[in-house]
């Protein structure tokens, strides 16, 4: 041990304890934006954005009326929920195909909980709200526990709250007006007030609130880190003290709960419940495509909500845009599919030229 | 002697089709026969409908009921049941073509549409000529039942089709643009907004069928548009013809599916103990189970039966 | 002599056709220093796991203090005061030093938005973490809330061995805690073992590096194929001979092991 | 360096340089048992694929017989092809939304082409899958050179190819009676042969012959193994000397080829063609669940042909047994969503306990 | 004096707000033992990237044997002969040991299952695998069909630096080979790397252990906040002078870098 302080001891003095510091270099105005646009990856999309709802202004100005905008609102409305849903999973490296299903299963709940067995209204949406957590539960169950695929977990749920929701409901959907006369709550959301000439509904506003709430749960609070160290890397976090069984359960069943809002909020926007509403099926896809735009990666612990929000709003407005533009619906699919492509690239160049 | 049967649905996802399984159930259960049922994972779904006349087949039924996705494409799989001595009755769309089912029991899909688009327009009279006109399809896969009640309503509408096989080709500007709804709520409200949002002026809506008039009316109600839009539908469904009743939509063009389906069952059966195959209606080439316009409005020259009635009829 | 505060007795654990232990023993005494020495592959690494609960062994025991224990996952051994360096350093890349840091132990801010919100105090622990890198002499690090991941080498290992000293408990492991250490930093580990041991806390040092295990060694547990080979002490025996018995060069007269 | 010597040099003597040895341990019936599992993990879904032959023989008997059986085979035809395509792509960390997209469109292209063009048959196959291998390449150019995630890539493919589909063919079937007179190439799949009393058509052959070569290239070739090395690493990889971009477009537009492929054996199988098929919506789906239910994993890198093909079977297999067993289709899709679960939840088991 | 072999003009490297190289340069001379030394974080993984391709520079020049090169990737740079063991290891984990040390040139079968069915010749690349890491004294690996994630953290390395070495060309790179080594693997690396030179191929070895470094090393690039401090020659200096100048307790005298 002797040789070895000979040379060790020589650690210490001079600027050994410096920090490390370098000139700040001048980078011009483009490098600066680059800088900002690099530190901020959220700038991102809502460029692509503002491009978006620029353009197709210009291709027809009744796209730039309030209105219209707040159109768009309403139509991501529960797609952004279920997209909510669908980021604190993707954000564990998880997925969750069955976020579609457990939102109609659990409309048809509630609809059915009020008018088959006439539980009051409010009663019956807390039922069902309790009840999208409980499906949410055993996804997350079946993921820690089980050790399945979340991939296959869902798949397999997915299939299973579709098929209990057809059988359960007998395919009968509740009418508007029923709803209307007897359980009015149930369409709560679909509720509106003005807003400088425009008309929104208390669901646009939830959907807000949730991924205001969200954002900062996910970035100031250890549950929120947790979520984001499970995903990144599940064995460190497990080895560095979290509860990785424990955070997957909460996660999943916190999105299923989030799913059940969805579907109340459905119940507000289409008047009736329906179980053969698309979002069954389509959800789950439509809710990972806001997710993936916004750039949370697949692979878990990377992205923001925000960022699935403004993704959801870039599919809406390109919907729209194109449908007001002209487009007819085989074209707007398209489209759709090219400017998905399109926004994405973009957003990687400006990523890859600033990094 | 057991004998038992298949029932194959487009989807059965959609009321029409569960109830043409209760009535075929229901028959079924009465005769004692085995009914087994199958039904495509989406509108259009030519390849689950193979495999389950495929696995009739190999279950040996003596017949199959069934309601095609893709009228043509299921024609081979048809052939090798009749090969196999199966009696195939097609149910409310016939194949194409229309001898390649043993018998056919259908509602006339483009006559349903003719009569809900003859109705539009003589309920219109003179605003016709510059009605605005919102078309809520059903897929952009357009399935043929989708192309054969949009085509018929613009026919009884009076407006030139182009392709009949295809609806979007029409160049008349009366068409403010179509849509497409899945055939539910949430795609028929969403549509609307859209077609709205690209003229406000709408005055004529036609829908694939009730739940996406439902949907459409929540979008018109939301713009306050409700009252002077005239909305159109297909189906007769009891909730459907509710809707009539309650001002939701105008017109809508009811059918029968559980006669369809109680016949089909009752056709298997005489075939399985007889050997008879069922008779065509005089004059058509298929057995017409019928289709009524339902309406509180009447309207001249087009023929049409009340709520009450409607009510009375409807496939609940 | 006292009891043993960690002890393990024929611990075995295969994987396949590999066997990693090999009916091995352990033994750690209360307030020191035990090194564990041995070639690459030996099994040191899958020892101290089973000891903290991050690999179930298939047979064989651990006891903590006297008691029998059953860590079902390194949770249970850090609610038992066992805290650990692994090989691997367990920490999420595309998470910030700070955040690694503090997993699973964050500080929130006092008050209100602490309690109800819980809202995590950032500045309070970006300041512990950069107080804790410095002590460790990481003074290159530049920016206190970089993802891990864009670390060098060194610096990651350091903010993990930071991490276990800053929480120290009743036993600390760490696994080759300076290989990808540079000269400076490395010494200042070696000051914070001593630090920690002068605190009364046992630790268990995984090192390839044969003059700092005899400098702070109290004594050396040498791991060979699986098993515990013998236990020296630093006086008795000479590097030589250390390194002969680990590779096998040499073998040690048997004892009671 | 001379103090380093002086214990340094006693590294070598003794039995320091011989190989490490242990004696093989007794495992007794069931541990060896559990190894052989846990050496050759496609033997669990092996074992899940008899264990349900067997049940769904005791339920219904006619599923026994050896017709029923070949049709199973004929009945995953299409989707073995399609998850071949699948399974080397999700082996590379990606997922390939479009397969059932490419495959219906190839199979239009190839319709087309023989009749609106009047191209010889043949002449219109070779195109139609040469027009699937460059579709693949645009998904592998996408996903590689510009650096988009082969999620979105391929999801906005999906919509194109579909779109295009639709637009191209003007939603026309070309019927099975007119191809059969005029183009009997296109149908060369469908065509059948005796085997044990079964009918057994070119297709099932060429699925089968398909998955053994892929699975010898993926496990006997440097190009296999470089596909594994990218889905398990990429940046590893791309250090370690492998070209990752060149090998994911290569991977793209095999899957591409096999698409086109599965769209030529569909002709076989339906006769007409189709640009409506479901395969176009659902097969991606399909092929997904067999990839993952085979046991390889969506995080790249892990798993094998033969597993997939195993997957595919599991479910063709439940899809009929529940059929033939009477089960109503809403009963069956629930049924099969927890069967996909059990046999993965199984599959898990045996591994954990294993291992 | 020759021309250098590999040399680097001004590099520079930003990440974000991170300056990890800051106008570098660099020189390595042909058939020589260059040793890289500084601080965590100082900078020399960044560096070695830089000139194997795997990091493209903000600015600067790289130029080969009086040639300027623009390396897109590290293949482009193998291609050159230069070959690297990097710190991450650059290993696929769920593939075996052969088939990492073959990753990018694979032995095929003799005759027609090689030349036409391109089949692997696995007994061949398993042997060759087998005794390279025999050389290296890793002698606890008992299945050389193990995935390399299952193997400890010294083998994988062991592995890595075989893979290197034997398949040496122009210039071969080490970024601290013998970090999680053992007392006995290290050796053998150190003997490699003479061994390597003895076949005249010029070596960049980056490593914290300076009795290692001053004991092979023909000169010693000092590094120190993302630039080169100085070169010295280990016959004129003490690890005592090498240490503080890498730390910068001392300053070296001026002289041209
Ligand atoms: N998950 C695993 N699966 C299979 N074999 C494993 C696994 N983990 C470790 N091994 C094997 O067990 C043996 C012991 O590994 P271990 O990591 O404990 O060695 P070590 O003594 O820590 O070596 P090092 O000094 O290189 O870190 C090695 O031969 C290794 O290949
Ligand atoms: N991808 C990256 N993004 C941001 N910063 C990075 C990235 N890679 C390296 N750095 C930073 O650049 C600096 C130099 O890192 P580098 O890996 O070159 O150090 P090193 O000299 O090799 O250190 P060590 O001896 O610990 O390996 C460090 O401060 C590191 O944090
Ligand atoms: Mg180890
Ligand atoms: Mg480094």
């Amino acid at each position: 041990m002797a040789n070895a302080d000979n040379y060790e001891a020589s650690t210490r003095g001079g600027s050994a304890d410096a920090l490390a510091e370098f000139d700040e270099h001048d980078r011009g105005l483009i490098g600066r934006i680059h800088h900002i646009l690099h530190q901020t990856p959220a700038i991102v999309p809502l460029i692509v954005l503002v491009v978006a709802v620029v353009v197709f202004g210009l291709l027809n100005p009744n796209f730039w009326r309030v209105s219209t905008l707040s159109l768009i609102f309403q139509q991501i409305g529960i797609v952004g929920i279920l997209g909510c849903a669908q980021a604190i999973v993707i954000l564990t490296a998880g997925i969750d195909l069955s976020v579609g299903a457990m939102a109609v299963l659990s409309s048809v709940l509630m609809g059915q909980f009020a008018f088959r067995y006439g539980i009051p209204p409010t009663f019956a949406i807390v039922l069902g709200l309790a009840c999208g957590a409980a499906m949410g539960a055993i996804n997350g169950w079946l993921v820690s526990k089980m050790r399945i695929p979340p991939f296959i977990v869902t798949l397999g749920t997915w299939q299973i709250w579709l098929a209990t929701n057809y059988i359960y409901s007998a395919n009968e959907t509740i009418r508007s007006q029923d709803i209307e006369a007897q359980a009015a709550a149930l369409q709560f959301w679909g509720q509106r007030f003005q807003l400088f000439g425009a008309q929104v509904t208390y669901g646009v506003v939830l959907l807000i609130v949730l991924v205001l709430i969200m954002a900062y749960v996910l970035r100031h609070t250890a549950w929120g880190r947790h979520v984001y160290a499970v995903g990144d890397d599940p064995e460190a976090a497990e080895l560095a003290g979290v509860n990785r069984n424990r955070m997957l359960i909460q996660v999943y069943a916190l999105a299923g709960l989030f799913c059940a809002l969805a579907g109340w909020v459905m119940i507000g926007r289409f008047g009736s419940v329906s179980p053969s509403a698309s979002t069954g099926v389509l959800g789950n896809i439509q809710a990972i495509t806001a997710v993936v735009i916004g750039g949370i990666s697949l692979f878990g612990g990377r992205g923001t909500i925000i960022g699935m929000f403004l993704g959801a709003l870039i599919v809406g407005v390109f919907e729209m845009g194109l449908r007001m533009a002209g487009a007819d619906a085989q074209w707007t699919y398209l489209l759709i599919g090219i400017l998905i492509i399109g926004a994405v690239a973009v957003d990687q160049w400006i990523r890859k030229v600033s990094a | 002697q057991d004998i038992s049967a298949c029932l194959i649905t487009k989807t059965d996802t959609n009321p029409f089709f569960v109830k043409m399984k209760e009535g075929a159930q229901a028959k079924a259960d009465e005769l004692g026969i085995a009914l087994k049922t199958f039904a495509g994972k989406v509108d259009g779904d030519n390849e689950t409908q193979v495999a389950a006349i495929e696995t009739c087949i190999a279950d040996g039924a003596s017949g199959i009921l069934i309601t095609a996705s893709s009228t043509s494409a299921i024609v081979p799989v048809v052939e090798q049941a009749r090969d196999a001595g199966i009696l195939v009755i097609a149910l409310d769309t016939p194949l194409e073509p229309i001898d390649a089912a043993d018998a056919t029991f259908a509602t006339d899909n483009f006559l349903a549409g003719e009569l809900i688009g003859k109705w539009a327009a003589a309920k219109l009279g003179d605003a016709a000529a510059d009605a605005r006109i919102a078309m809520l399809d059903l897929d952009i896969s357009q399935p043929t039942v989708g192309v054969l009640r949009d085509q018929g309503f613009l026919q009884g509408f009076g407006i030139d089709l182009g392709d009949p096989n295809k609806w979007g080709d029409e160049d008349d500007d009366r068409i403010v643009g179509n849509d497409v709804t899945q055939g539910n709520q949430e795609g028929g409200r969403r549509a609307m907004e859209n077609l709205l949002a690209q003229d406000p002026e709408i005055n004529v809506v036609y829908t694939i069928n009730e739940p996406a008039a439902a949907g459409a009316y929540e979008a018109l109600k939301a713009m306050g548009r409700e009252n002077d839009v005239l909305i159109v539908s297909v189906d007769g469904g009891c909730p459907g013809v509710q809707n009539i009743a309650d001002g939701v939509i105008g017109a809508t063009s009811q059918q029968y599916p559980l006669l369809m389906a109680s016949l089909g069952i009752e056709a298997i059966h005489e075939f399985a103990t007889t050997g008879e195959k069922p008779e065509p209606t005089e004059g058509k080439n298929f057995f017409d189970t019928g289709v009524a316009l339902v309406t509180d409005e009447p309207a001249d020259g087009v023929d049409s039966i009340s709520v009450e009635e409607g009510m009375d009829l409807c496939w609940g | 002599m006292t009891d043993p505060i960690l002890q393990a007795k024929g611990l075995v654990k295969r994987y396949g056709r590999v066997t990693a232990l090999d009916h091995c023993d352990f033994e750690l005494m209360p307030g020191e220093i035990l090194a564990v020495i041995g070639d690459n592959g030996a099994g040191k690494s899958t020892l101290i796991k089973a000891l903290s609960g991050a690999v179930i062994p298939d047979e064989g025991e651990v006891w903590l203090e006297g008691k029998r224990v059953n860590f079902q996952s390194p949770i249970d051994a850090r609610e038992n005061g066992i805290e650990t360096v692994y090989q691997t350093l367990a920490m999420s890349p595309a998470l910030s030093i700070a955040d690694n840091m503090f997993m699973g132990r964050e500080l929130r801010k006092p008050g209100f938005a602490g309690k109800f919100l819980r809202k995590l105090d950032r500045p309070a622990m970006e300041k512990f973490a950069r107080q804790k890198l410095s002590d460790l002499g990481l003074m290159t690090i530049q920016n206190i809330n970089q993802a891990v991941e864009t670390l060098s080498g060194g610096q990651r290992q350091g903010v993990a061995v930071a991490r276990a000293a800053a929480f120290g408990s009743k036993v600390i492991i760490l696994d080759e805690p300076t290989a990808a250490l540079g000269v400076k930093e490395s010494r200042r580990v070696l000051e914070l073992i001593q630090d920690v041991k002068s605190r009364g806390i046992p630790i268990i040092l995984i090192s390839h590096n044969m003059p700092h295990v005899f400098e702070v060694a109290d004594r050396i547990h040498i791991h060979r194929l699986g098993r515990r080979l013998t236990v020296i002490n630093p006086g008795d025996y000479s590097m030589s001979d250390a390194v002969a018995f680990m590779t096998g060069a040499k073998e040690p007269e048997r004892e009671a092991a």
